[in-house]
């Protein structure tokens, strides 16, 4: 490029793309791409959708077990249960969003965890939400919280997927970008779990759910992308989500799937229409035509570099066998969904998107969805580890007064009931909630079986911050106890790993030491993990949050009698203390 | 017995009640589909919790238009049992098969948790199982559940023992303390003047097993159940 | 036509909504704000030219739908 | 004096709400209603007698408690 090129450097710079990622889009296309391409390669290509500072790392850890049935790849993992079944799960951040509107950013992170888990072909069954806010002394915390809570409520109430459990823990760090991580768990008939594949030439691609608006065009590049003072004006992006349109989803789709009818399906998520039909054709190692006309929209005027980047919500694909249409149509009419068919299934492995008899876009699949950059980014301890490591600990004042010490602790809104959180959760829904919140872990029944599965979601984000691999061994640990304490097995794990921006070494430290720790401890104890996700930048004005890397286990239960909760039962019971 | 559960598009407790008619109780259950006729045969409708229409409007606004009210209201008009549970009861108001609406809770979010209710009249078909002032424990789950009348329905329906739930305390008192939401009265369920239409906003479906820690809402199931043979029996004797 | 539909609660009826947020206005230091009342405000586009016609529909609208009147009164606008 | 306040949201942005009832209206016979939107719409008393202030306050009231402005656009009116 030349100095000329001025307006390009800036385009190129506004899609978050480096001059080096610009130069190899230049090289998969043999030249220059059109607007169109170069926003379907930012998304695809950010961090958020490529993993691309997290890749290298993440293939270290355990994936495998006798009962996993799907790892990491797909839109959720899933682990054998016996009976036939297996339960599917994920765990999902929104973090950006929800900092931006509360409510609106929370319900959608819970809209998009339902349907990844049920696009698998699932029943959603139960949800866990972790949070991290700073202290409520300040109005600004406390207007988010109430926000964030109310819009999993919304979402997850309106979807009658009961929220069983979760965590909240309040610390200034989080007070400019908050946590909002939502575990989702479903069961499905372990012959009967649906891929996002488009697989067999010639098979139709349908879309079906919401008409696509304008909302949230970038959203997954902001997810990739640090906060300043400048973020409020990102506000446009915000994707407002509708769950009553999804429980139509939810239900179309399981009606869908009883029928013999689809090759593939995915939800259109983070980079909606793009990375749909890029991932679904890349598995299958295809290539997808698409045209853009019948897209069903909601807005005129909407351009195919609108069209698709947007983000909005409560929309799905499908690849349908072919002679299939009608009988798909014919479903999703029955739950009021827009359906179209939007393209077919080809042979040359390219993504060629039309509009009115035009092609303005024509990307090889696998370019977008596997091939994006991979970095080894330099990793180096931060300075205040030096610290750590000559603390004085004899230094720290002895606590003078123990009771007082135990009362304030009681105090603290991380320690204290967090009732004002769950009771705003539809928690019974499906009635099988053995264990309500409250206990050490969520215990769900599976219903026809006598079983039941126990889950729980944990991190102590200081713990990590003070050594990041010992506190990722920790939050396992801690997830395994409180499922064993519930009477459960753990079988699987899901994760979320929360960290700063991981082009500084110290960051990118914190975040290879977690995933060692996390690698060992599962290995330790051989709980595989089967989904996860990754979200990095999370710092406002250069300040990071605590490496918090998420866990959400789950356990079996083999008999669901046997479940246990916490608390002590009875008068002159013996009370025993089990460990070091 | 064959109990029709509603289905709206937004229903979400329609399984729940079919787990318990079904898989606790031993019933025929036919799940009726919004959209279509009820169906004939049929001892007792249930219209299931949920979000009918998504509640954007008002909860149950929407819901009352669809085609299957038609029947339910033909159906109670000839004496059928019909039982509305939480978004069910806000139907009925809606469709005015019960009389008054439902306002949002008093302290305007969503509750979900265990409540007591007082049992005000065990001599309806829905509490003949029940004995006069007994107190179940039972989970509410909803953000609209405030119930409001004028006057002089209200005094309509105090005279004629139409409450058939009152919210109170574990010992039975009623009062404010006691009012999860702020409804009218500390009202929790009412029936039509006939008797024969319930609506509540507890959902006895969620505590009708032991596994899930409390089988208080049996008895109103059981109720059903009892008035439904009975009915059947009475059938039988006039050689119907 | 475009019409312009408020709904509001009846005078008498508790408004909640409106009690919290004359409470957070008087909390972020609006104390001269007091009796706040919470409604609801549609608008839609009604493809009729005869405006007589149109109230008669709004009218119907209102009353079967868009209000409930044991607790709503209504009002209407056209343009 | 009595201001009005109309909270709406800003143009693009999804309306579920707005998009059920005009699907409920369509399906009842009022095939003539389209482009349904659902705002709020607040009624409050202000003990102010300065117009020039009443209206700073009421901007000031709408951009902190009364709008999500990042959804939302209001307007106002005082009499
Ligand atoms: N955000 C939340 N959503 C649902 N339940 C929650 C949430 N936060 C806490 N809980 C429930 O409250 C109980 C106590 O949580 P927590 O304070 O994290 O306890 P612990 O430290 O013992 O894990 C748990 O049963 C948990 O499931």
């Amino acid at each position: 490029m030349t100095a000329g090129d001025s307006r390009l450097r800036d385009l190129i710079a506004q899609h978050n793309l480096t001059d080096d990622e610009y130069k190899k889009i230049v090289e998969i296309l043999g030249r220059d791409p059109n607007l169109t391409e170069l926003g379907m390669f930012s998304v695809m290509w950010s961090e958020h959708c490529s993993y691309k500072s997290s890749r290298v790392h993440l293939k270290k850890l355990p994936t495998t077990g006798p009962r996993v049935v799907q790892g990491p790849g797909e839109n959720a993992g899933a682990v054998d249960i016996g009976d036939g079944l297996c339960v599917v799960f994920k765990m999902e951040s929104h973090n950006h969003p929800s900092f931006i509107e509360p409510y609106q950013g929370a319900a959608t992170g819970v809209g998009g965890i339902l349907r990844d888990i049920f696009t698998m072909g699932a029943r959603p069954i139960a949800l866990l939400d972790s949070l991290r806010f700073g202290e409520l002394s300040s109005a600004k915390n406390r207007h988010l919280m109430r926000g964030v809570v109310a819009g999993i409520a919304g979402y997850g109430n309106c979807m009658g997927v009961p929220t069983v459990g979760g965590e909240v823990r309040f610390d200034d760090i989080y007070s400019m970008n908050p946590l909002v991580n939502v575990f989702c768990l479903g069961v499905a008939h372990k012959d009967k779990i649906f891929r996002g594949t488009a697989a067999g030439v010639g098979n139709p691609v349908i879309y079906f759910g919401s008409k696509t608006g304008r909302d949230g065009i970038h959203g997954a590049t902001m997810a990739s992308d640090s906060f300043d003072d400048q973020s409020e004006q990102k506000r446009p992006t915000v994707q407002v989500g509708d769950p009553f349109q999804e429980k139509l989803l939810l239900e179309a789709c399981l009606e869908l799937m009883a029928e013999d009818l689809l090759v593939g399906i995915q939800d259109m998520g983070a980079a909606g229409l793009t990375s749909s039909s890029c991932e679904m054709a890349s598995r299958a190692g295809n290539g997808i035509d698409l045209d853009l006309t019948n897209v069903p929209r909601r807005e005129p005027g909407m351009t195919p570099y609108e069209l698709m980047l947007s983000e909005s919500q409560e929309r799905m694909l499908m690849v349908a066998k072919a002679g299939k249409e009608d009988d798909c149509i014919r479903i999703c009419r029955k739950w009021d969904l827009d359906v179209a068919v939007v393209g077919r299934v080809t042979g040359d492995g390219m993504l060629r998107v039309k509009d009115q008899g035009q092609v303005v876009a024509e990307i090889p699949a696998k370019a977008l969805a596997d091939d994006g950059p991979r970095y080894e980014r330099p990793h180096q301890p931060p300075a205040y580890q030096d610290m750590l490591a000559n603390l004085n600990y004899d230094a720290v004042p002895d606590v003078k007064d123990a009771n007082a010490a135990l009362l304030a602790l009681l105090e603290s809104p991380t320690i204290a009931s967090k009732r004002w959180v769950y009771q705003q959760y539809d928690h019974m829904v499906r009635t099988n909630s053995v264990v309500r919140p409250g206990s050490d872990a969520a215990v769900v029944r599976i219903k026809g079986t006598g079983k039941a599965v126990a889950m729980t979601v944990d991190c102590n984000g200081r713990y990590c911050l003070l050594h990041p691999y010992e506190g990722a061994r920790l939050a396992v640990a801690e997830a395994a106890r409180n499922l064993v304490c519930s009477g459960a097995e753990p079988i699987g794990l899901t994760d979320c790993l929360n960290f700063g921006n991981p082009e500084r070494p110290e960051i990118m430290w914190q975040f290879v030491l977690a995933i060692e720790g996390l690698k060992d401890a599962c290995e330790f104890l051989q709980v595989p993990i089967v989904s996860g996700n990754v979200s990095f930048y999370n710092e406002t004005n250069g300040l990071s949050i605590y490496p918090t890397p998420m866990l959400g286990m789950v356990g079996l239960i083999e008999d669901a009698d046997r479940a246990m909760t916490q608390w002590f039962k009875q008068d002159g019971d013996d009370i025993i203390l089990l460990g070091s | 017995m064959k109990i029709g559960i509603v289905v709206f598009p937004g229903s979400n407790c329609d399984h729940d009640c079919r787990h318990v008619f079904q898989d606790v109780l031993g019933q025929t259950v036919a799940m009726v589909w919004h959209k279509d006729a009820l169906p004939a045969g049929l001892d007792a409708v249930v219209i299931p919790g949920g979000f009918s229409y998504g509640d954007y409007l008002r909860t149950g606004a929407i819901a009352r238009f669809s085609p299957v009210m038609t029947g339910i209201k033909e159906f109670a008009a000839k004496g059928g049992m019909v039982l509305g549970i939480c978004n069910g009861f806000q139907i009925l108001l809606e469709a005015g098969l019960l009389p008054g609406a439902m306002l949002r809770n008093r302290e305007l979010h969503f509750v979900c948790r265990d409540v007591f209710v007082r049992v005000e009249n065990a001599a309806t078909p829905f509490t003949n199982a029940c004995v006069p002032g007994q107190v179940l424990r039972i989970p509410i789950a909803h953000a609209e559940g405030s119930y409001y009348t004028d006057p002089v329905t209200l005094a309509g329906l105090q005279a004629n023992a139409q409450i058939v739930f009152r919210y109170c305390a574990a010992d039975g008192t009623v009062g404010t303390e006691a009012n999860p939401n702020g409804s009218l009265d500390g009202i929790a369920g009412i029936r039509n003047a006939e008797g024969n239409v319930l609506g509540m906003m507890p959902h006895p479906e969620r505590c009708a097993e032991a596994l899930l820690g409390n089988e208080d809402g049996r008895l109103i199931f059981a109720s059903m159940l009892e008035t439904m043979r009975g009915k059947r029996s009475e059938l039988k004797m006039a050689g119907v | 036509m475009k019409a312009k539909v408020h709904v509001t609660l009846k005078q008498g009826i508790l408004d909640p909504q409106g009690k919290a947020i004359e409470h957070a206005l008087q909390s972020l230091g609006f104390q001269s704000a007091s009796n706040v009342r919470v409604g609801k405000y549609m608008e839609l586009d009604l493809n009729e030219t005869d405006r007589a016609k149109a109230e008669a529909l709004l009218k119907q609208m209102c009353e079967k739908l868009l209000a409930n009147t044991v607790i709503e009164e209504y009002r209407y606008e056209l343009s």
